[in-house]
């Protein structure tokens, strides 16, 4: 074994030019995962990391190292600086929030490390921000939106009240959501980060002539708002991206879910062998359904898999290359990467249904073939 | 803006107002008597709509699910009373802050360890789902006014308690002097135990009441508990009255901000740049209105010096 | 009880005069229609029972509670809308009757501070203040005139209550004040203290005159030129020792009573 | 010599100890650890200074914090875009120079707690903690939905700003200008709780009445202290903003004024090294319970309650005794 590692790391030192960057850990692949286990949006994070450990599970050449960022940017730079600096890892991934992706990833790409990013997906990493070594495996912020919007011309959706959180993440999701979008907006409505009572905005929901509801609200304000809505005897369509109607959180709204219809480029009953196999093992690796956060997870993971059968961490180019071959099984079915290395991937038009007692989403259909975003143009790689 | 859609949210305001008083209440009460701050309050919150989530979910049923929450909340508090707070009272409020602020980390992340990363199910009875019609043509969710109901009576309750029973009494005393209720022959300690648990049963009640209609999650104690000071400082620290008037006062700026700013600005500004400069300034207005009472009463509107 | 206002034109001129000050709290009148003066030179005594409203009187002349009618004149300007801060640079020097010193300090840091108010301010934020020889000799100085000057290390909490009075006296000593407000500074002095502190005012009514709040009844009636009796937030009368002592009244609302201290 | 004065010695040489060792074990994780550590410690200096010597417990020293980054964020990326400030009526344009963008820090706080203080020092007790509470919260939710500078995504910086001389991209020596600051500050906050300010304030926080009767203005001591103090603790901000190469509105949070006030109870209120006694223990607590378990909130805050109950005075309070701070 140590022969082996000294021959490996001979072999490598003699290849890369540098010598210096040598690989001071054998064969194998080391992988940083910052990712939030601690507070208010654990939950997110606990899937991404199951689902990607879930993938490598056995895979005795990837090394991962977890720490929790604790949702807090600052947390979240200094240990992507611990994991670059110390734990001299190769692939840093796992985190869930744009505003802490915009903290991580310049820096951590300027270091010359790959980031592959399990969720959140910022406009200005895929634009002007973009870097040779940012691959984005989830989606970018428009996405999701940009799809709803083009399923609502489709569907006779005349329209739309419109409402998110008054910050970036919620502007561009509603932005995102007119780009595609023809029909009338009946209103814009930005509520409070962290909002938890929306009896006022129910109030305006009511008063409006729109005939369906676009909301973005993620986390614990999504819950909130679909709890009260449902008691408030509106009844309006309601529609939105899929961050609000996800497994994790529909167990706590119920059955006040049940009929919403929301864009995903994931459900778990996307027909193919991955995704079936995917979720067959979370259940009976993990005892619960999977999220999309779960299905990310696993995917990034398969992609470095994918990558690392190609070439070597070490040789920048070529392991770049072979990442955006994007050569994996993807649960999602076709997942394939633009220019801007963010995905080309169909977003679903899914409906929460209620399967025996448990509240969940089913496929409605396609609402974007093959969809990329808008901000590839901007980039310059 | 419709006459009758501005009267609804009026009543939304009240509403929310009614909701911070019954979390307000017993922070202003364990402070008018014992003169802490407790930061931890928002725990007691979230002990009691993560309580009524768990007894919702074996029993079925919500009454026994709000009866566990003031059960789970009352015991809480006066565990944490019994182990930690009664070494704070005669601390400066500097330890207490601290003290208190620990007891947040410790009750959140316990509470994540017991129940999980992700927010519970915790819903309305059936009886209360729906909306009922008020005079005037207003469709208005019956468990709303369940709460604005619950809110009256903890008011009305802790007003006649104060003011009528021999422990009103006693925490009467207590409030203006404190080696006076020593010298009645009160055992203190007991009575302090029982203050603390009281409040923080109020608190759960509130976080049982709220839990149905918002989400049950770690960490859902700390916005409201935020709230819950605004409130009391505005009122006037210690006063049952000031915390149900400044609760109001609260939800209804927080309320009609959010729906008149924007429409404020849209006058004279562009529509997205209205939208964006009214959400801004109404997230900031309650606390714009804390600020602004207490530089013309500096001591809250019903505050002793 | 001659001129309780001052308003003898062959006397000395009032350099402090109060005009009718009231004070209520609720039902009670703390303080009633009081007005009395003082003059250069010297020592004024207000005696009364407790709760007569002594320290209540000494409180709106010093500027820490605002009177609810009346007026305050000081060195011939109307101090009444003043504050605390103002009136004590004007040349009012205070000392309490509960002590109010910096208790963590040394006896010379709570001098020092009475030497930076004289000086006119402290925004001074870089020497260190104990470096500063001049003002340090100004509160030995100070100490040593009420024969504190051997404790001048001592933390002030460490003080007994009667050090205290004398700590109190001393720092007023260093603000030069055209007037001396003093509150009960022989009390917890003992015998010997007493004596000692009794012979000191004697001497210092030259440097400025004293309004002097005292239950001590040996040291006011060797100490003050005048004597007003406040009872129940009212002057019943005013006068030198020999016509308080004899005057029916003070004897029958006062100096009979139990409480004299 | 007094214990509290070889404790500070000791305290003093930890970190640089620390980032040496860091230095020579290649472990540059550990030196920013260190840098952390003593900006961190910074911003319970400046808070120290309106906390110990005024008594005056502000719950709203992110505001500062926050602003203090926010003049590195917006200076440098206006630098880094080329895009000027403002260029009417004159031209500004952003900067890469530290000891510019710190001095803006400090001239924008100092000023923001002026205006804050003016209005918050009409209130004392715990209507003081709140309204100062209440001065964060508007400047928090105020740089969410303010779009220019990012709202709630921040501002990310790519390069870290320069010291004129230095290479501040090397960790130590990054470490080396943050911790020539923090003794420079320390020095200076220790001299004026020295001078005839320090003496006043203090003895204000003991007793006003006091301080009132010898012609000295509480309010005016008061005020002086929150401008000084948040002055201090801005230039922390800006500091913090730089070894994060990134800000956001989480500066602004109630939770980092509630993390500032640890480290400064956690080190000893009122003691000159207290906060760097604090902001150390906090790292090192957060590093290596962090790595324990993934609930490793419950064991700190186990800790925190444990020093509140039972060692009075904080860390330093404990260890040098309860002599006389302030002579």
């Amino acid at each position: 074994m140590k022969l082996k590692s000294l021959i490996t790391a001979a072999a490598i030192t003699a290849l890369s030019a540098g010598g210096a960057l040598a690989d001071a850990h054998g064969g194998k692949l080391k992988v940083g995962m910052i990712t939030t286990l601690s507070g208010g949006g654990a939950g997110l994070g606990i899937d991404v990391r199951d689902g990607f450990m879930l993938a490598i599970k056995g895979n005795d050449q990837i090394e991962v190292v977890t720490e929790d960022d604790q949702q807090k940017p600052d947390i979240a730079v200094q240990l992507a600086d611990k994991m670059i600096q110390s734990e001299k890892v190769d692939v840093l991934t796992g985190i869930i929030w744009s505003n802490l992706a915009m903290a991580v990833v310049p820096a951590a790409t300027a270091q010359g490390k790959f980031y592959l990013s399990p969720n959140a997906g910022p406009s200005a990493l895929a634009g002007k921000g973009c870097s040779p070594l940012y691959f984005n495996v989830s989606w970018q912020n428009d996405a999701f939106n940009e799809a709803a919007g083009a399923w609502a011309n489709e569907n006779d959706i005349k329209k739309v009240f419109l409402m998110a959180p008054n910050y970036p993440a919620g502007q561009d999701m509603i932005a995102g959501f007119k780009r595609f979008y023809k029909g009338e907006v009946a209103e814009e409505v930005y509520t409070k980060l962290g909002q938890t009572d929306y009896a006022a905005e129910i109030a305006q929901i009511r008063a409006s002539d729109a005939d369906t509801l676009y909301f973005f609200l993620p986390g614990g304000m999504g819950i909130s708002f679909m709890k009260q809505y449902a008691g408030s005897g509106v009844e309006k369509n309601l529609m939105g991206p899929a961050f609000s109607f996800d497994q994790g959180i529909l167990g706590a709204i119920g059955d006040a879910a049940v009929g919403v219809k929301n864009t995903s480029h994931w459900s778990k009953d996307i027909d193919n062998e991955a995704n079936k196999k995917f979720v067959a093992d979370f259940q009976a690796e993990y005892d619960r359904l999977p999220s999309l956060y779960a299905a990310q997870g696993y995917d990034t993971a398969l992609l470095l898999v994918s990558a690392m059968g190609k070439a070597d961490v070490n040789d920048a180019a070529a392991f770049q290359a072979a990442l955006e071959e994007a050569d994996f099984a993807s649960v999602r079915g076709k997942f394939k990467f633009g220019p801007n290395h963010h995905p080309i991937q169909d977003i679903f038009m899914r409906e929460v249904v209620k399967e025996g007692d448990i509240v969940t989403n089913k496929i409605l259909g396609v609402a974007a073939t093959d969809h990329t975003d808008v901000y590839g143009a901007e980039c310059k790689m | 803006m419709s006459p009758i859609l501005f009267i609804e949210q009026v009543l939304n305001g009240l509403q929310s107002g009614i909701m911070l008083f019954l979390m307000a209440a017993g922070l202003t009460l364990i402070f008018g008597v014992m003169g802490l701050i407790n930061l931890a309050h928002g725990s007691l919150y979230m002990v009691g709509a993560f309580a009524a989530a768990a007894v919702a979910g074996w029993t079925g049923s919500f009454v026994l699910a709000l009866a566990g929450a003031l059960a789970a909340a009352a015991a809480a508090g006066a565990v944490i009373e019994l182990l930690v707070i009664r070494r704070l009272y005669d601390r400066d409020h500097l330890d207490q802050v601290l003290a208190t602020f620990a007891l947040i980390l410790i009750f959140s992340e316990s509470t994540r360890w017991l129940f999980g990363s992700f927010p519970l199910y915790l819903d309305v009875p059936a009886a209360l789902s729906g909306p009922v019609r008020l005079p005037g043509g207003i469709l208005y969710p019956a468990y709303r006014l369940l709460i604005i109901a619950v809110g009256l009576v903890v008011a009305a309750g802790l007003f006649a308690l104060i003011a009528r029973t021999r422990i009103g009494i006693q925490i009467r005393a207590g409030e203006a002097d404190r080696e006076m209720i020593g010298a009645l022959g009160v055992d203190i300690s007991k009575l302090y135990t029982l203050v603390f648990a009281l409040g923080a049963a109020l608190a759960g009640l509130a976080g049982a009441l709220v839990g149905a209609i918002q989400s049950v999650q770690v960490g859902m104690g700390e916005p409201v508990l935020i709230l819950a000071f605004v409130v009391i400082v505005i009122g006037g620290i210690g006063s049952i009255k000031g915390a149900l008037v400044g609760a109001l006062l609260v939800g209804l700026t927080d309320t009609l901000g959010s729906v008149l700013l924007p429409i404020f600005f849209s006058s004279f500004l562009e529509q997205s740049s209205a939208t964006a400069v009214g959400s801004a300034l109404s997230s900031m207005s309650i606390y714009i209105l804390m600020a602004g009472v207490l530089l013309f009463k500096p001591t809250g509107l019903f505050g002793e010096a | 009880m001659t001129d309780p206002v001052g308003q003898n034109p062959t006397a000395e001129p009032a350099i402090l005069q109060l005009k009718n000050l009231r004070k209520s709290f609720g039902a009670l009148k703390a303080t009633d229609d009081v007005s009395l003066t003082l003059r250069r030179g010297e020592i004024h005594a207000l005696i009364g029972p407790n709760g007569a409203g002594k320290s209540t009187l000494m409180r709106q002349i010093a500027g820490g509670m605002k009177s609810d009618s009346g007026t305050v004149h000081f060195a011939g300007h109307d101090v009444t809308p003043l504050s605390t801060v103002a009136r004590a640079r004007a040349g009012l020097g205070r000392t309490f009757q509960i002590s109010s010193l910096a208790m963590e300090y040394t006896v010379l840091q709570n001098v020092m501070l009475g030497a930076l108010g004289h000086e006119g301010g402290a925004m001074r934020f870089f020497r260190p203040v104990m470096a500063r020889t001049d003002l340090i000799e100004q509160a030995m100085q100070a100490l040593q005139r009420v024969g504190l000057e051997n404790h001048a290390a001592k933390r002030t909490s460490d003080l007994s209550h009667g050090q205290r009075r004398q700590l109190e006296v001393a720092v007023a000593l260093t603000l030069s004040p055209k007037v001396f407000l003093m509150d009960e500074p022989m009390a917890g002095l003992g015998a010997s203290g007493s004596k000692r502190m009794t012979g000191f005012l004697d001497g210092l009514r030259s440097e400025a005159p004293i309004l002097l709040v005292e239950h001590d009844m040996d040291a006011v009636f060797a100490l003050a030129d005048r004597i007003s009796v406040l009872v129940y937030g009212r002057i019943i009368a005013s006068g030198t020792a020999e016509q308080i002592k004899a005057d029916p009244v003070v004897r029958e609302a006062y100096l009979g009573a139990e409480d004299v201290a | 010599m007094r214990r509290e004065t070889l404790l500070n010695i000791v305290l003093f040489a930890l970190l640089p100890a620390t980032a040496l060792a860091a230095w020579m074990l290649d472990e540059p994780f550990i030196i920013t650890l260190a840098t952390k550590a003593a900006i961190l410690a910074l911003a319970g200096v400046g808070l120290n200074i309106a906390l110990g010597l005024g008594g005056l417990i502000s719950f709203g020293h992110a505001a500062f914090f926050g602003l203090g980054g926010y003049a590195m964020g917006i200076l440098a990326s206006h630098a880094q875009s080329y895009a000027p400030l403002m260029e009417s009526p004159f031209l500004i344009e952003g900067t890469k120079s530290m000891p510019v963008i710190w001095l803006v820090a400090i001239v924008t706080s100092a000023l923001a707690a002026l205006a804050i203080g003016a209005l918050s020092l009409r209130t004392s007790g715990v209507y003081f903690i709140m309204v100062t509470l209440a001065f964060g919260q508007m400047l928090f939710y105020f740089t969410i939905s303010w779009p220019a500078y990012g709202g709630e995504d921040g501002l990310s910086i790519y390069v870290r700003n320069g010291f004129p001389g230095l290479n501040t991209l090397d960790p130590l020596t990054f470490f080396g200008v943050a911790f020539a600051v923090l003794a420079l500050v320390l020095w200076g906050a220790g001299r004026l709780a020295k001078s005839a300010f320090g003496l006043a304030l203090s003895a204000a926080r003991q007793n006003p009445e006091r301080v009132e009767t010898v012609g000295l203005a509480p309010y005016r001591l008061r005020l002086v202290a929150f401008v000084i103090s948040g002055a201090i603790t801005g230039l922390a901000g800006a500091l913090f903003a730089d070894l994060n190469r990134f800000v956001s509105p989480t500066m602004f949070s109630w939770q980092t004024s509630g993390e500032i006030m640890v480290f400064v109870i956690l080190g000893g209120v009122g003691r000159l090294f207290g906060p760097v006694a604090g902001a150390a223990l906090f790292i090192l607590l957060e590093h290596v319970l962090g790595g324990l378990s993934e609930f490793w909130h419950i064991y700190l805050g186990l800790i925190l309650l444990l020093v509140v109950l039972f060692a009075r005075g904080g860390i330093v309070g404990t260890i040098a005794g309860r002599e006389v701070a302030h002579d």
